[in-house]
């Protein structure tokens, strides 16, 4: 199947780390404009698929099509660079600069230099935590604190595509609302999104369409509200007992 | 059952070596000698950094106290060899000890930089304290072992006495490394703040560490010291430590048969390549760096430590 | 395991060369080399010895004990090496000496000039004088100079240590003052502060125990620091790195000499003319006992044969033999007695001092 | 006599401290001990000899040619000796450098052969006497080009999106290619630039003691890397300030204490102080949040 | 009830940032009690404060009455006093079973001699310590990877070995910060249904960090409250559920 007006487009990938398969062979895409939601329980395969995308690991099989060029082999900088970037799990921000080094290397790949200086200041009324410490190194901030960095640092990207490893973790109810809220305006100036979260509850009321994924395998896809009503779903991810 | 036969060839291999190799030539006669010293060396280094993860560079410096305390108690006070091995294990395991204390505190390269400085301070020791260490000129006429009124005066009987002490180490070293002791250790290895906070006591096993490489580095600079009949300040050099080192992570750290098989290449390929003469430090040095790439974590690495803190305990063990 | 007196079967009649071709004394291991393969290739050019062609087979030590005890066994163990030249430390060669003695198999070392050596064993034979000789003769020559204030500056080595110690007990027979005595490290290339330090105190002359690239250093530095007195050594300085490295600074240097061509001793201007010719380069001093020592073990296996063992009864009967470094014997313990040249550097070159 | 050998030790040291910083610049980004440095600098000095004797190249373009060829070759040993080794144990590239180093020793002597050689300029040998302390023009070089090396270094690191690219990297190869950062390309930078101020640094000790010698990187190589560990390894004011200390130290213990003990006495003063600040004098403290 | 675990007027400073601002805080026999509060309010500190990673700039920590202020971290282990991380720090190239091993008690407590001369009451002894290993990661259900190096465990799974470490080293009083986070809806049941058990079962008492407010207010028997370094709020789920400032600095205005 081919989606013409698709952004991210997935193919048969399978990953695997020496003997284990960690993905075995699943197709995703994202359409321009859309949220999509990957959900799925632990060791599934989710954080393994994004690594992918995003290059990080390259023992795959399938093909990875990124505003339909292949981008199967290029290498992560360059992945970046076409428009991608990616909140990773575990948040990895840079912990020995400091928070507006990281902000400012989130931009490293922009051609834009004018709008720069604005969007760390939209950045910062979004998280004004971080315009607090912009001084302080960004591994003594607390565990939320970094995850904000890190969704932060990568929005300053501008990306086209922003995939997201499990931003609510760690984070207070307050922010976990806040930063769902921040997705769905990003995507409303057109950000395409990849989000990947155990928090299904958030992810299905915030994304257009959502795959569930189990042992490595797609088990699930449809539009986010009738994921809402699948039994598996309800019973694993939104732990409504059926 | 295939490992016990294994063992059983190797151990009558090396029983009859010395014949075979005493038909070629006396001189690799001399190098299994050589590997047997360096295998004990770079077995008590495997536990400072392949177990303990301490990068140390001042191992040299270990096997230098051994051979001088070694050839000082063997000339001045005529002690029989069977005595002075022991005591020179037991003063260089005390210093060992007694460098690990100060520095346990420091970590990798700042660690590394204060073990070659103490390795330089030893050295420099024994080129400068003339009275004693006779300085540069170094201590000739170290007596060779006896047994039983019989002098050790060829090589068969040096590799005989070499072979029983690799044994007597291996085993010694490959049941500390596979008990309590060795987990813990490699606990500091990866985390150490990690070891704190699960209730092991980093500092204790650190300088346990030292302790016991020094110590084996002892029993190995007492037999050079008694095998040469001369010990001077120039073979306790700095870079005689990073061979050690480049024995301990080319066999594969943390494993104790890869330091025993770092020590062959490394005291062998050197010799082969004397053949090549005006090229043989170009090759040594290519072939060191050729070895690391295709074999990044060392011939028998991390992936052959036998997991047998708890033995028969649980079978099926292995992936 | 013994090996004596077992006759070479083969064609080639191999003379062992151990020397550090490799590390921090790769340079004097080199001039080993080039000066005892000119020894085997003029023997060779000759027709060889009965027909037989002289190989030097060379092994590095890299002027460590490790080392060199590998290279003596792997000399020992090879039937067909009749005698070793080398090794050029002393350590390495008292190192070795059990090894060769056991073996009864010569090493005669060009350069090894610690007094230790003399007891090192029966088998154990050197070209170089000790430093013992070298130290006092220049004490004497001191006191000819006029000096009453000498600086040394030596290396923290055998070598160094053993010039020390004779040069200041036979400068205090000569009435000679020892201003200060700096000893730096093997490797060390900064002597700014020892020269400092020796400036200070106001000697009449600098008494280098080392070798001639650390003496160039220092009078390269002494002069950076307007230090301008007198330089003595021994014979490890005579080196034509010497006067390249040191250039106007070495001017007015002296120095004992073994070997010093275009002055009396013929053979020593043959040595360096052929040198010369084979290597586009002067030979040093090490070059030189090099040479010599083969050239004598050469001329033993001429005489008496191709034996370990007759070999050593040759050098022991060796009388007068005129070589490279001037005239010399053997005493009983295998060291070398000769009488040497004094030399300076004049207009940056050496020439013979009077 | 106080005022010369703090002349001496800062020279000396202004020379460790520039090695140093090629040292740091690699630590600082690999995290590995580039045992190699030592004899990249060696290879540095041939260079100049080189490009002088040879091709009779004006001094500075010596500085500049052998500058440029040391970087290839740094960013060409990286590639062949360490990349492949990028995911290992952070020792072992260390022996892999270890082999490096003796190659690149064996090369040199096999190339200029193995005897020391003058360094084939007049320049620096020009000496001021002010007061009681005599220094040479060469001296002055060092300690001005040294101080101006390390100025740009530090601002370049510190204040250029290139240089937080590089700091980054040096934190964490994967995060920072996540951002977009072409790390590899940020790693041979750091050996291209650590390989230059090698080069630099070799002219001029060829120049100040006229002579260069294929066993040079040897001493010159521990020196620097105590000096680095000294002031804070990855620090390049601490690389600086290191390599200074470490000079004056050396000096000043020569002077009046004893010669054959000055490194012994260094290298105590290096323990003390490490003991004081486990990290170095200006090293950073290692983040200790879980 | 008896107090296990006291905290008196504690601070702790960074620079001029002030983390916990003269916290009082007790964990009381056989409790579950949770800390709650914003993002930097100063929870993961509370906790390396008990477990010694950090000094308190002021203030008193008292361990069954015992003062543990200057305590090393690994003293607080002997005493009984476990813990886990909020970003899981695993020794990733060693196995699940390995990971537990090295935080038995017993482990630590061989010697160099009787490891060189192991004697058959040895081995018996280690056969033990792997079974009570063993049973830990039976319990947090680990059991079959026991072999799998820790570092290819899926997140969910390293917080779970965590746990089993820390309950490895006997402890009695147990720190989880943030157990649930990377975990779905069942996978979080499950773990509440084994903190609940070991709390219940093996009478450990349990300090829960988390942001599942669900998920705390089912399984806590008290909750604490933290904001900007201060105590805001202490009591049962229900009246923490209701504080109005709880609200407006947590939960964000509204209660599910
Ligand atoms: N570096 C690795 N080495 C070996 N196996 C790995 C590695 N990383 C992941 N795996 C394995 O791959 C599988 C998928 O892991 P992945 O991290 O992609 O899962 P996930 O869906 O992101 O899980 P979680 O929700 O816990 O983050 C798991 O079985 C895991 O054990
Ligand atoms: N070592 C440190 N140096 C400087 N500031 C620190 C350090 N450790 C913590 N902080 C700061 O102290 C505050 C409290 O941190 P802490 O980690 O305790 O927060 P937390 O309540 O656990 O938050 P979260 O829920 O996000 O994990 C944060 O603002 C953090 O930035
Ligand atoms: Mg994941
Ligand atoms: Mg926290």
């Amino acid at each position: 199947m081919t989606h013409s007006q698709s952004i991210l487009e997935i193919e048969q990938l399978a990953v695997s780390y020496d003997a284990i398969k960690a993905v075995k062979g699943i197709s995703l895409h994202v359409k321009q404009g859309e949220i999509v939601a990957l959900i799925g329980t632990n060791g599934s395969g989710k954080t393994s698929t994004l690594h992918s995308i995003s290059g990080l690991h390259k023992h795959n099989q399938g093909v990875i099509k990124f505003e339909g060029k292949d981008i199967t082999k290029l290498e992560p900088h360059k992945i970046v660079a076409a428009g991608i970037s990616q909140v990773p799990e575990g948040r990895g921000v840079l912990g020995d600069l400091t928070v507006m080094e990281n902000m400012m290397l989130g931009s490293y790949v922009r051609k834009d230099k004018k709008n720069i200086a604005q969007d760390l200041q939209s950045m910062f009324q979004l998280f004004p935590r971080l315009a607090e410490r912009k001084k302080q190194l960004a591994g003594t901030m607390s565990g939320g604190e970094q995850q904000m960095l890190a969704i932060a640092r990568a929005l300053m990207a501008r990306p086209k595509l922003l995939l997201l490893d499990e931003p609510s973790m760690g984070l207070a109810p307050i922010i976990v609302k806040e930063i769902f809220q921040a997705i769905k305006t990003i995507n409303k100036d057109g950000v395409s999104i990849l989000l990947v979260e155990q928090n299904a509850n958030m992810a299905l009321s915030a994304a257009d369409r959502g795959y569930v994924m189990e042992t490595g395998s797609i088990v699930v896809e449809d539009r986010a509200e009738n994921l809402r009503n699948n039994d598996i779903v309800k019973s694993v991810y939104l732990g409504i007992s059926t | 059952m295939k490992r016990t036969v294994l063992t059983f060839i190797i151990a009558a291999l090396l029983l009859v070596l010395p014949l075979l190799l005493g038909q070629v030539s006396d001189f690799w006669l001399h190098v299994v000698i050589m590997i047997g010293v360096f295998s004990i060396l770079s077995m008590g280094l495997n536990v400072i950094i392949g177990y303990a993860g301490q990068f140390a560079l001042g191992h040299a410096a270990f096997y230098g106290i051994g051979a001088y305390t070694a050839a000082l108690l063997l000339i001045h006070y005529n002690l029989s060899f069977w005595l002075v091995l022991p005591i020179a294990a037991v003063i260089t395991g005390f210093f060992g000890f007694l460098l690990g204390t100060p520095v346990i505190r420091l970590r990798g390269d700042y660690l590394g930089i204060v073990t070659l400085g103490f390795g330089e301070i030893v050295r420099l020791i024994f080129v400068n304290w003339i009275d004693v260490t006779r300085g540069p000129m170094g201590l000739p006429g170290i007596p060779a072992p006896e047994l039983f009124g019989f002098t050790f005066s060829g090589k068969i009987e040096f590799y005989y006495l070499i072979l029983v002490l690799v044994v007597i180490t291996y085993i010694v070293i490959n049941r500390i490394v596979h008990s309590g002791i060795g987990l813990n250790m490699l606990t500091i290895r990866e985390d150490e703040r990690l070891a704190e906070s699960i209730g092991i006591r980093p500092n204790k096993y650190k300088i346990m560490a030292f302790t016991i490489g020094a110590f084996f580095a002892g029993i190995a600079g007492a037999f050079w010291a008694a095998y040469i009949s001369y010990v001077s300040p120039d073979a306790f050099r700095y870079m005689d430590s990073v061979n050690i080192l480049a024995m301990v992570i080319l066999g594969g750290s943390g494993n104790l048969a890869g330091s025993i098989l770092g020590a062959s290449i490394l005291v062998i390929t050197p010799e082969l390549l004397r053949y090549v003469s005006e090229y043989r430090m170009l090759l040594l040095g290519l072939a060191i760096v050729l070895m690391m790439i295709f074999k990044p974590t060392g011939f028998w690495g991390e992936k052959h430590r036998k997991l047998n803190f708890y033995g028969k305990a649980r079978k099926g063990e292995g992936k | 395991s013994n090996n004596s007196g077992t006759e070479s079967k083969s064609d080639t009649l191999r003379i062992g060369l151990a020397a550090p071709i490799s590390g921090t004394q790769a340079q004097y291991g080199q001039a080993f080399k080039n000066g005892a393969e000119l020894a085997a290739a003029q023997i060779n050019e000759a027709g060889g010895i009965d027909g037989k062609q002289v190989q030097i087979v060379v092994e590095d030590d890299k002027g460590d004990s490790n080392e060199a005890v590998n290279v003596a066994n792997k000399f020992v163990s090879d039937k067909s090496i009749l005698a070793v030249v080398g090794h050029f430390n002393s350590s390495a060669t008292l190192a070795t000496a059990p090894v060769y003695n056991k073996n009864k198999i010569v090493e005669i070392s060009p350069s090894s000039s610690a007094p230790g050596v003399t007891n090192a064993g029966d088998y154990t034979y050197r070209v170089i004088t000790t430093d013992a000789f070298q130290a006092d003769y220049l004490a004497d020559w001191s006191q000819e100079l006029g000096y009453s204030k000498v600086a040394l500056i030596y290396e923290q080595s055998d070598f160094g240590i053993g010039l020390l110690d004779v040069y200041k007990q036979s400068a205090a027979e000569n009435n000679i003052e020892i201003a200060a005595a700096e000893a730096y490290n093997p490797g060390d290339k900064d002597f700014s502060t020892i020269l400092t330090k020796i400036k200070a105190a106001q000697p009449d002359a600098i008494f280098i125990g080392g070798f001639y690239n650390e003496a160039a250093l220092i009078a390269q530095q002494a002069q950076k620091l307007d230090l301008n007195v007198d330089f003595i050594g021994v014979d490890s300085l005579y080196s034509e790195a010497l006067l390249e490295l040191g250039k106007e600074s070495v001017e007015g240097f002296k120095l004992i000499g073994f070997f010093y061509p275009g002055g009396d001793n013929e053979k020593a201007t043959q040595f360096a003319e052929q040198y010369q010719a084979s290597y586009n380069s002067k030979p040093d001093t090490y070059a030189a006992y090099a040479y010599v020592a083969t050239s004598l073990v050469i001329e033993a296996i001429k005489e008496q044969g191709a034996d370990r063992e007759s070999i050593k009864t040759f050098l022991d009967q060796v009388k007068d033999y005129e070589g490279a470094t001037g005239v010399l014997s053997f005493d009983e313990n295998g060291d070398v007695v000769t009488v040497p040249s004094k030399l300076k550097i004049e207009n940056g070159e050496f020439v013979l001092f009077e | 006599m106080l005022l010369q050998q703090i002349t001496n030790g800062l020279t000396i040291g202004m020379i460790y401290a520039l090695i140093a910083l090629g040292y740091t610049m690699v630590y600082g980004i690999l995290k590995i001990v580039n045992f190699a440095h030592g004899d990249i600098y060696m290879v540095g000095s041939f260079l100049g000899l080189f490009f002088l004797k040879e091709l009779h190249v004006p001094l500075y373009v010596a500085f500049i040619f052998s500058a440029i060829v040391t970087a290839v070759i740094g960013i060409t040993i990286e590639r062949t000796a360490y990349r492949p080794l990028r995911k290992a144990d952070r020792i072992v590239p260390l022996i892999s450098a270890l082999g490096v180093s003796t190659f690149l020793i064996s090369v040199a002597q096999l190339i200029w052969g193995t005897e020391m050689r003058p360094f084939p300029t007049t320049f620096g040998s020009k000496t001021y006497t002010v007061g009681t302390v005599t220094v040479s023009e060469i001296q002055i070089l060092i300690l001005v080009l040294s101080c101006i090396l390390m100025i740009g270094l530090q601002l370049f690191v510190k204040k250029t999106k290139v240089g937080t690219a590089m700091r980054a990297t040096s934190i964490s190869l994967t995060n920072a290619a996540l951002l977009g950062i072409n790390t590899n390309r940020m790693i041979s930078l750091a050996f291209a630039i650590g390989s230059a101020l090698a080069a630099c640094a070799g002219i001029m000790v060829g120049i100040y003691y006229n002579a260069v010698y294929p066993t040079m990187g040897y001493m010159a190589g521990i020196n620097a890397f105590t000096a680095a560990v000294l002031g804070g390894i990855g620090s390049i004011p601490g690389a600086m300030l290191g390599g200074v200390l470490l000079g004056l130290v050396e000096a000043l213990s020569g002077a009046y204490i004893s010669t054959q003990y000055k490194s012994v006495i260094s290298f105590a003063i290096l323990i003390i102080v490490l003991l004081i600040r486990p990290s170095g004098i200006l090293g950073k403290k290692e983040i200790n949040k879980v | 009830m008896e107090n296990v675990l006291e905290l008196q007027q504690v601070s702790v400073k960074f620079g001029g940032l002030v983390a916990l601002n003269q916290v009082d805080l007790t964990v009381k026999r056989g409790e579950i009690l949770a800390i709650i509060g914003p993002n930097g309010a100063g929870k993961t500190t509370l906790f390396n404060i008990m477990t010694g990673i950090y000094q308190p700039t002021s203030g008193q920590v008292l361990y069954k009455n015992q003062k543990i202020n200057k305590l090393k971290p690994y003293k607080r282990v002997d005493l009984g006093i476990a813990r886990t991380f909020q970003n899981t720090r695993l020794l990733k190239s060693m196995t699940v079973l390995e990971n537990v091993l090295v935080a038995h008690q017993e482990v630590n407590k061989e010697t160099v001699f009787a490891s060189i001369f192991s004697s058959k009451s040895m081995q018996q002894k280690r056969q033990t310590i792997v079974q009570e290993c063993m049973d830990k990661l039976e319990m947090v259900g680990l059991a079959d990877k026991a072999e799998q190096l820790a570092g290819s465990l899926p997140y969910g799974e390293q917080r779970l070995l965590e746990i089993a470490r820390a309950l490895a080293t006997g402890c009695e009083l147990l720190l989880l910060d943030e157990p649930a986070a990377g975990m779905n809806q069942s996978e979080k049941r499950e773990l509440i249904k084994k903190i609940l058990q070991l709390s219940k079962q093996y009478h450990i008492e349990i300090l829960l960090i988390e942001h599942d407010i669900q998920m705390i207010m089912e399984i806590s028997d008290r909750i604490v409250v933290l904001n900007y370094g201060q105590k805001i709020a202490e009591g049962t789920p229900q009246e923490i559920q209701n504080d109005p400032q709880v609200i407006q600095a947590y939960l964000g205005g509204e209660v599910d």
